[in-house]
């Protein structure tokens, strides 16, 4: 399927390089088969794919915090920067600049918002005043954490939480985000402002990302490239343009088929989504 | 009546009567209040770094009482030892770190907790494989600490008051004093904390769970090993000495399991509590209510609050 | 591909929510039960009586705590208080009513501790995690203090201690210094067998599911209509109910006689060790667990000497106590890394590697 | 090749060690000294295995069931605790137990208790001998009328065992008892039982204590400020328990029926054929200190079981059944001490069919702040006051415990 | 299936009424003086920012919170202050913003569990397993077979939820809320995380059960697209405050609402 689509230009600096890699949990659940994928230098590239396609183990196998979770990288190689990063702990990663946004919240509860933001500047060396001088940035990001700085994180909504863990991991200074499911829960207008903040970071300071989201809409919108991963396998990937104008695409992930938005009331019980390889 | 009379107005009469023996009584239940919060501060640091219930704090309450005793036995000198003997407990850190930790990151608190009692049972074993089952006396002169007595004399009777017990008061009052410092000012406090929180968002963020855990095994070592002095120098230093560790229990539940300040009080209240209960209520009842008295205090204290005294709120939100 | 499940279609409900829905699954669970009566005529008295009955009493004690702490995820700390309740309750059964079966006491002293058990759990409404453990704790040492000072618990017996008069089923002594190893083996066993058969019966219906509920998510439980302190409640007593008949069984069956140290707060730790290092939530899993925690270290005991004495190392029984310790130490934690879940997970992996060998995945 | 099988049921590991190690190192070396010096007993090697139960019942029990195939001449149990649960047993798997001065006091019974034995004086016995003491001091034991007793004890069978014959005695002469139990996990914590005394200002202590709780309440005690020339022990603080009190220990008291030291010809023995050969796990020093020696004083009556057991029987290698009558013709006279190397070690000490005990007097001993130091005679116990008592006791075990055995062992003397 | 237990309502009824409602954490008023209503048989969409008290206001509705103000009266009767399992045996269900499965459960077992309250064979029988014990099982099985079905979810029938990924999770939760055949069920952000295909099948169900069973439903949801598809009347509420109630039409519209929360024009 992919000759269809151009492949990625070569030339490009690349930061991240994932080699065909095998994943395994608990010894017995063989997750990722064979995932390949890499992203440019300042790219934002985006990660596509239903429920349980493997967006979320592909981003943790390359942060190293599969471990974590008994999961077992059994196969293939990964490249930060030129380095290889397989063996390194989270925490080193984070250092050379590489941090994960964790899907489905994850702050620390019984830490106020402020501390919380905080953490994330746990391996940074540069001083208070830069410290502070960010926290600050991010309380422009995200208003509504500032309201909220002394709450504890466990009480704060769904959303606020959200905000919280984008601006925590922003508190690193990274020179690379892995982004899960950065939208999910957050009101349309907070939507919008995460990708927009996502397109400043990327353009004003060069950060690069790696996007796992099922707005297939707003990724395709601000990625440069992107990857459709099925049932661990990488099935599609090309531009961000290309891939939008791709009729299967737009079918399945977009909603656009025959020009127009379909209304949700009009879904038939009876389609069933075609799968590029099964 | 008379039950009610015996309960209710005779202990009291009695605490008036003999004013300096209740002061004894409240003195005793001080000095073993810092004795326990000694204990349970071990407890807490681990637990506030890490969510680990750390069953083998007991054991290494020993275990660096036995170090200690045992060097200055082979002749180091006494100060030589005791930084020898801090030296091992900084090793013992990074070994359990390293072997025992690190493979079971992320993992649920019980399974840690077991994890400790594996430890325990190791240290056991290699403890007295080392050092023999026998009892030592704890080289209280050479460590210069202070012994003796001061008797007042008041209230129509006497006071005494142990050296000793005053100097493990001032002792466990400085290094309290120290520790809450270091883990509230600092960024590896609020790390700390972080990382009991969860350890997968801990280590999403950069925060290094080995460090960590090495630095708080390593502070608590260090409380083992005063506390290891105190409780050595007042009943002799033997594997019997573990299981004073779970004293420790009901002081964490009442202060709070990650609070430092929390392991004081509850020490405090702990032992001022169940001297007073024993002293004055304990003949009721044949005596020996010490044994679960602390408990149902702990547990009194606990239906009011459910997270101890000082212990993190218990977050229910869905 | 010994094991494997395909072929075998399941075309009712009640045989598809059958406990063990796998024909090698039950094959496997009768020959393991043939195997253990047939051991009652094989196996020697130090096998039964110090290897066997306390290994089954102990199962019995892991699976009554596992259905607290396992299933319903209240962690206690007062097995052993609750074992002893048993055991005090049957002896003054049996002593009071010596003419009805001691069978039958043994059965009842559970529901002492049942009643016992519930009302320590009362405050675990409002208190969870590691904070309920005072609870339990604060029943251990209350309830062991009551032992020791409540003489009228033993009789008013000189030794203070209990012990186990001649009782006989069909004439034939099975409590008692007269019992033999082998009548006592078997009535522990069938016992054990009969209770775990109900504690399987329960875990797997509806009260099982509301026990996991509230441990996994007891807000989400309690959104979905399921009382919390009742269901709590039901958890301590049945499992109260287990501890105290393994605690009739631990002294009567077993020792023969026991003082009020037997339940202390080691013995608390004791089982809940087995359990967690067997698995929370499984019933084979407190089996396994026991095994590990009680028969391992026996079996140590035995093999070390001989191990070591080849070598020319003889050592005294308490160098071998020591490496006792710290093996048992070492295992543990290395049973935990393998698989924190608990010996029972690690059979299931296990089970599930056979069934898609010989490939990896 | 004929050997007779020794189990010995030790502690050297858990909270007990510190008095358990001590014993065990006693009792094994006396015998390891027959086996290096004599080649056994009446030519028949001993097998000695040590059995660790930790002082915890259960691997107590654990202890017997791994030894009872083996043909053991008897058990030593070493804890109270682990004893009370063997006695039924005895007579069924026919293994004599040996609870040397403690256990069961009503054990002394032989003719209800054929297989148990408790050599030379039951805690009763000792109880009765402190009170007899103290009495004394005070010029006849009416004197205590109207004096406080505390009695401190470990809060468990052991520690209870004497306190029923306290509460007796306290009636007849009239004296007030108060008890400070010490609970197994508090041994090291004791400051609230010193403090009640502090209340109560008993006019004598008395412990029962093992391990740790020793030595913590020596420690205690002086910390307290209690006067140490009231504070009294049963049979079992060692010297190190004693030690810890500091120099503020001197004048406390304990019981005692056997010699301190190494100067007797067999603890020399001891020393050539054991400790000086590496066979030994006692330091040098600790040989013939208080503990040891009880040891050494517990193998003896091992070691002179089954020679009575050969004697009478005629047979070499003897089984449990031959030693239960051996024990039972004990007959420890000056003469045989000497013969055995012990001449002035201890007191005569006879058994017989019904009586396995002996009743034997014993005497007081006090720290001096660096070693004990006899300070009496020997006390007979008021066998007036214990006796009923016991026999009562006695036949009280046997009722409870339905279908106990009459018994049956025949008696190899007229007594 | 059940007797009703209170007054049969019929379409259009006012189901649950929220009245000056307020709520307060302390510092933080969660919610201030909010008042709306639910009628049978509608699907009503609760909108709003982040933190504007969506989830909170379920909380009160589902007896886990409980109002420090106001009142709210559900099937014609106020509702005293009560328990959560309380408001569950009274008829409301619910699924929550961050997945609260039973984790270590298979799908089965979940959505059994959600059969708790109709279940109530004896603890004796439960003990042998046999007899009514096994016969309620059997029919509970059958009605949550039926679900499984209808969700289509029946691959992963006996997998522990815990593995399955976060889209499967939602529909088990929804699962699990149903079997409880509630009167009111309340979807916290039942979409949250999906694609679009998931969405769509999500609004099927959604739908589906709203007409054949009449169930009435209060629903979050952050994508306009679905509430606007979906609901018959909105309610948006910003910084705990009520700002519009109406048909989505007329919230689309509304500028307050525009300015709050959507931004541009949907
Ligand atoms: N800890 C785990 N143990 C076992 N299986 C797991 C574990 N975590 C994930 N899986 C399985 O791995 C597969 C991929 O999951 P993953 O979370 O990577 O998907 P995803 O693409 O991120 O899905 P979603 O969009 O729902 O977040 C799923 O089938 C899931 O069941
Ligand atoms: N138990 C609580 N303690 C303190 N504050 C709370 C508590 N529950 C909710 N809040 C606060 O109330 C406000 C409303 O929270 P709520 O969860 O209802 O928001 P929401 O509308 O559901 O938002 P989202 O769309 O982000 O999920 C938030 O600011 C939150 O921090
Ligand atoms: C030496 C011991 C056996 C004494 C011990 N305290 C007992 O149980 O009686
Ligand atoms: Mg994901
Ligand atoms: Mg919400």
């Amino acid at each position: 399927m992919s000759s269809a689509v151009q492949m990625q230009p070569a030339s490009a600096e690349t930061v991240l390089t994932v080699n065909n890699i095998e994943v395994v949990y608990d010894h017995v659940i063989l997750v990722l088969k064979g995932v390949s994928l890499t992203v440019p230098k300042g790219g934002i590239v985006a990660l596509l794919g239903a429920n349980g396609a493997g967006k979320t183990t592909t981003l943790k196998a390359i942060s190293n915090l599969l471990h974590a979770e008994r999961g077992e990288v059994t196969k293939g190689s990964i490249e930060f920067k030129g380095e290889r990063v397989d063996k390194l702990s989270p925490n080193e990663l984070v250092r050379r600049g590489c941090i994960q946004v964790l899907e489905g919240r994850h702050c620390f509860g019984h830490l106020t918002i402020e501390e919380n933001l905080l953490t994330g500047a746990f391996t940074r060396k540069d001083g208070n005043a830069a410290i502070k001088r960010d926290l600050e940035a991010i309380y422009e990001y995200f208003p509504r954490l500032k309201q909220r700085r002394t709450s504890m994180a466990g009480y704060t909504s769904g959303g606020e939480q959200q905000m919280c863990a984008i601006g925590r991991a922003m508190m690193s200074k990274p020179s690379m985000i892995l982004l899960d499911e950065p939208s999910m829960g957050l009101a349309p207008q907070i939507v919008e402002e995460i990708f927009e903040i996502v397109r400043i970071l990327n353009s004003s300071e060069g950060v690069s990302f790696l996007l796992a989201e099922q707005n297939t809409n707003m990724a395709l919108k601000y990625a440069t490239y992107g990857y459709i991963l099925e049932t661990g396998r990488v099935v599609m990937d090309g531009p961000a343009q290309a891939l939008r104008e791709n009729e299967d695409v737009k079918e399945f992930y977009l909603g656009v088929s025959e020009g127009d938005r379909k209304s949700f009331r009009a879904v038939k019980s009876y389609k069933r989504r075609k799968r590029w390889l099964a | 009546m008379d039950i009610l009379y015996k309960v209710f107005v005779e202990p009291f009469l009695f605490m008036g009567e003999a004013p300096d023996l209740l002061i004894q009584t409240l003195w005793e239940g001080l000095v073993s209040g810092v004795l326990y919060a000694l204990i349970a501060l071990g407890f807490v640091l681990i637990f506030k770094a890490s969510g680990v219930f750390n069953f083998a704090q007991g054991i290494m309450v020993v275990f660096a009482a036995l170090i200690l005793v045992g060097l200055y036995e082979k002749g180091v000198p006494a100060f030589l030892a005791l930084i020898l003997a801090a030296v091992a407990m900084l090793v013992l850190a990074i070994v359990v770190e390293r072997v025992v930790l690190r493979p079971l990151v992320n993992q649920p608190d019980i399974i840690l907790f077991m994890a400790t009692f594996g430890l325990t049972y190791f240290l056991i074993g290699f403890g007295e494989l080392i050092f023999g089952g026998n009892p030592r006396e704890m080289i209280t002169d050479a460590l210069l600490l202070p012994q003796g007595t001061t008797e007042l004399d008041a209230f129509g009777g006497s006071i005494r008051l142990q050296h000793l017990d005053i100097a493990a008061a001032i002792i466990a009052s400085i290094m309290i004093g120290i520790l809450a410092v270091f883990f509230s000012k600092t960024r590896i406090g609020r790390a700390l904390r972080a990382v009991a929180d969860s350890h997968k968002a801990a280590l999403s963020v950069g925060i290094s769970l080995n460090q960590i855990w090495v630095i708080v095994w390593f502070a608590a070592g260090l409380v083992a090993l005063v506390a290891g002095i105190m409780w050595g120098a007042r009943s002799g230093v033997s594997f019997s000495l573990q299981i004073i560790a779970l004293k420790a229990l009901p002081v964490l539940i009442l202060g709070g399991f990650t609070s430092i300040p929390g392991a004081i009080i509850g020490g405090l209240i702990i032992g001022v509590g169940e001297k007073l209960g024993e002293f004055y209520w304990g003949p009721l009842v044949g005596g020996g209510i010490e044994t679960w008295l602390a408990y149902v205090i702990a547990l009194l204290f606990l239906l009011y609050r459910p997270q101890g005294l000082f212990g993190e709120k218990i977050i229910e939100r869905i | 591909m010994l094991y494997r499940e395909a072929g075998q279609f399941k075309t009712n409900y009640v045989s598809d929510s059958a406990i063990f829905p796998l024909r090698q699954d039950r094959i496997g669970l009768g020959l393991i039960i043939l195997a253990a009566y047939a051991l009652a005529f094989l196996g020697n008295s130090f096998l039964l009586q110090a290897v066997m009955i306390p290994f089954l009493v102990f199962s019995l004690a892991s699976i009554g705590l596992n259905i607290l702490t396992g299933y319903t995820g209240l962690l206690s700390l007062g097995t052993g208080a609750f074992m002893g309740v048993g055991a005090y309750a049957c002896y003054k059964l049996m002593t009071a009513f010596p003419d009805v079966n001691v069978i039958i006491w043994i059965f009842v002293s559970g529901f002492f501790s049942a009643a016992i058990g519930a009302l320590f759990g009362l405050p675990s409404l409002r208190i969870k995690g590691f904070y309920l453990a005072v609870a339990t704790l604060a029943a251990q040492f209350f309830l062991q203090w009551c032992f020791i000072r409540i003489p009228w618990l033993v009789n008013y017996n000189v030794s203070g201690a209990l012990d186990a008069p001649l009782r006989t089923l069909f004439g034939i002594p099975i409590m008692g210094p007269n019992a033999t190893p082998q009548t006592r083996y078997l009535l522990v066993l069938t016992i054990v067998i009969v209770l775990t058969w109900l504690a399987s019966n329960l875990v797997h219906g509806r009260i099982g599911r509301m026990w996991i509920a509230i441990r996994d998510m007891d807000l989400a439980a309690e959104l979905m209509g399921i009382r919390p302190l009742q269901t709590k409640l039901l958890a301590f007593a049945v499992s109260s109910y287990y501890c105290g008949v393994a605690g009739a069984l631990l002294v009567f069956m077993w020792y023969g006689g026991a003082e009020y140290d037997v339940f202390n707060i080691n013995q608390s730790f004791f089982i809940l060790f087995m359990v967690i290092i067997g698995g929370l939530g499984s019933l084979i899993g407190s089996f396994f667990g026991a095994a590990l925690i009680f028969i391992l270290p026996i079996v140590l005991g035995i093999v070390l000497p001989a191990v070591l004495s080849p070598f020319g190392i003889s050592v005294g029984s308490d160098v071998i106590e020591h490496l006792r310790f710290m093996i048992v130490g070492a295992l543990i934690i290395f049973f935990l890394i393998v698989e924190p879940h608990g010996l029972a997970r690690l059979w299931q992996i296990g089970k599930q590697k056979l069934l898609v060998w010989p490939f990896p995945y | 090749q004929d050997s007779i099988y020794v189990p010995l049921f030790t502690y050297r590991t858990g909270a007990f060690a510190g008095s358990g190690t001590y014993i065990a190192d006693g009792m094994h070396d006396y015998l390891q000294m027959l086996n290096q010096r004599d080649g056994g007993i009446g030519g028949v090697k001993l097998v000695i295995e040590e059995c660790e139960t930790g002082y915890d019942t259960k691997k107590g029990v654990e202890c017997y069931e791994a030894v009872k195939g083996k043909n053991p001449v008897m058990v030593n149990p070493w804890s109270t605790g682990i004893t009370l649960p063997l006695i039924p047993r005895a007579s069924v798997d026919k293994i004599p137990i040996l609870s040397m001065a403690y256990g069961l006091s009503a054990s002394a019974r032989g003719d209800i208790f054929p297989w148990v034995f408790n050599p030379p004086a039951t805690y009763w016995d000792g109880l009765s001998m402190i009170i007899k003491y103290i009495g004394e001091k005070e010029g006849g034991l009416e004197k205590l009328k109207g004096k406080k007793i505390g009695f401190i004890h470990l809060d468990a069978a052991f520690g209870k065992e004497p306190i029923p014959l306290l509460q007796e005695l306290s009636k007849e002469i009239g004296f007030e008892v108060a008890l400070y139990p010490v609970a197994a996990q508090d041994m090291q914590n004791q400051s609230s039982q010193w403090l009640s005394a502090r209340r109560d200002r008993p006019d004598y202590m008395i412990m029962w204590g093992w391990g740790t709780m020793n030595g913590a309440a020596v420690k205690e005690a002086v910390r307290s400020g209690y006067p140490m020339d009231k504070f009294y022990s049963v049979w079992w603080p060692s010297e190190d328990d004693a030690k810890s009190g500091g120099a503020g220990a001197k004048g406390f008291k304990m019981l005692n029926w056997h010699a301190v030291g190494t100067n007797f010809p067999a603890l020399q023995d001891i020393q050539k054929h054991v400790v000086e050969k590496g066979l030994s796990k006692s330091p040098k020093e600790k040989v013939g200190e208080l503990l040891y020696n009880r040891g050494v004083y517990n193998s003896l009556l091992i070691a002179e079981g089954i020679a009575q057991a050969q004697k009478i029987t005629g047979k070499k290698a003897v089984t449990g059944e031959d030693v239960r009558r051996g024990i039972e013709n004990i007959k420890l006279d000056p003469a045989r001490l000497k013969e055995l190397g012990l001449e002035g070690f201890t007191e005569t000490l006879t058994l017989s069919c019904s009586d396995h005990n002996g009743h034997r007097p014993a005497f007081m001993q006090e720290w001096d702040g660096t070693k004990w130091v006899k300070i009496s005679d020997p006390i007979e116990p008021m066998t007036d006051r214990v006796k009923a008592q016991l026999d009562a006791a006695a036949k009280d075990y046997a009722e409870k415990n339905a279908g106990w055995p009459k018994r049956t062992e025949a008696c190899d003397k007229a007594s | 299936m059940r007797a009703p237990d209170h007054p049969v309502m019929s379409k259009g009824d006012v189901l649950l009424a929220v009245e000056n409602v307020s709520l307060g954490f302390g510092g933080v008023k969660a919610l201030t003086d909010v008042s709306f209503d639910i009628r049978k048989s509608e699907i009503r969409a609760i909108i709003g920012p982040n933190g504007a008290g969506k989830t909170s206001m379920l909380n009160c509705i589902n007896g886990f919170y409980y109002p420090t103000e106001g009142r709210i009266t559900f099937k014609g009767v106020k509702r005293p202050k009560m328990r959560p399992y309380e408001a569950a045996r009274g008829g409301i269900a619910r699924t929550f913003q961050n997945v609260a499965l039973f984790k270590s459960m298979s799908t089965l077992d979940n959505i059994m569990a959600g059969r708790s309250i109709r279940m109530n064979s004896s603890f004796f029988w439960q003990l042998f397993r046999h007899g009514p014990a096994m016969k309620e099982e059997v029919e509970h099985r059958k009605f949550v077979e039926e679900i499984i079905d209808f969700l289509e979810i029946q691959h992963i029938r006996k997998t522990p939820v815990g593995r399955l990924p976060y889209g499967l999770q939602k529909r088990v939760e929804l699962g699990r809320a149903l079997a409880m055949e509630p009167d009111l069920l309340l979807l916290d952000e039942p979409m949250a995380g999906m694609n679009l295909e998931e969405k769509e099948d999500m609004s099927r169900f959604i739908l589906e059960v709203n007409q054949q069973y009449g169930t009435t439903i209060a629903l979050i949801e952050h994508d306009m697209g679905v509430v606007m598809d979906l609901s018959d009347r909105v309610v948006v509420l910003e910084y705990g405050r009520k700002i519009a109630d109406g048909t989505p039409d007329e919230v689309k519209r509304d500028q307050r609402v525009i300015d709050a929360y959507l931004g541009v024009a949907h």
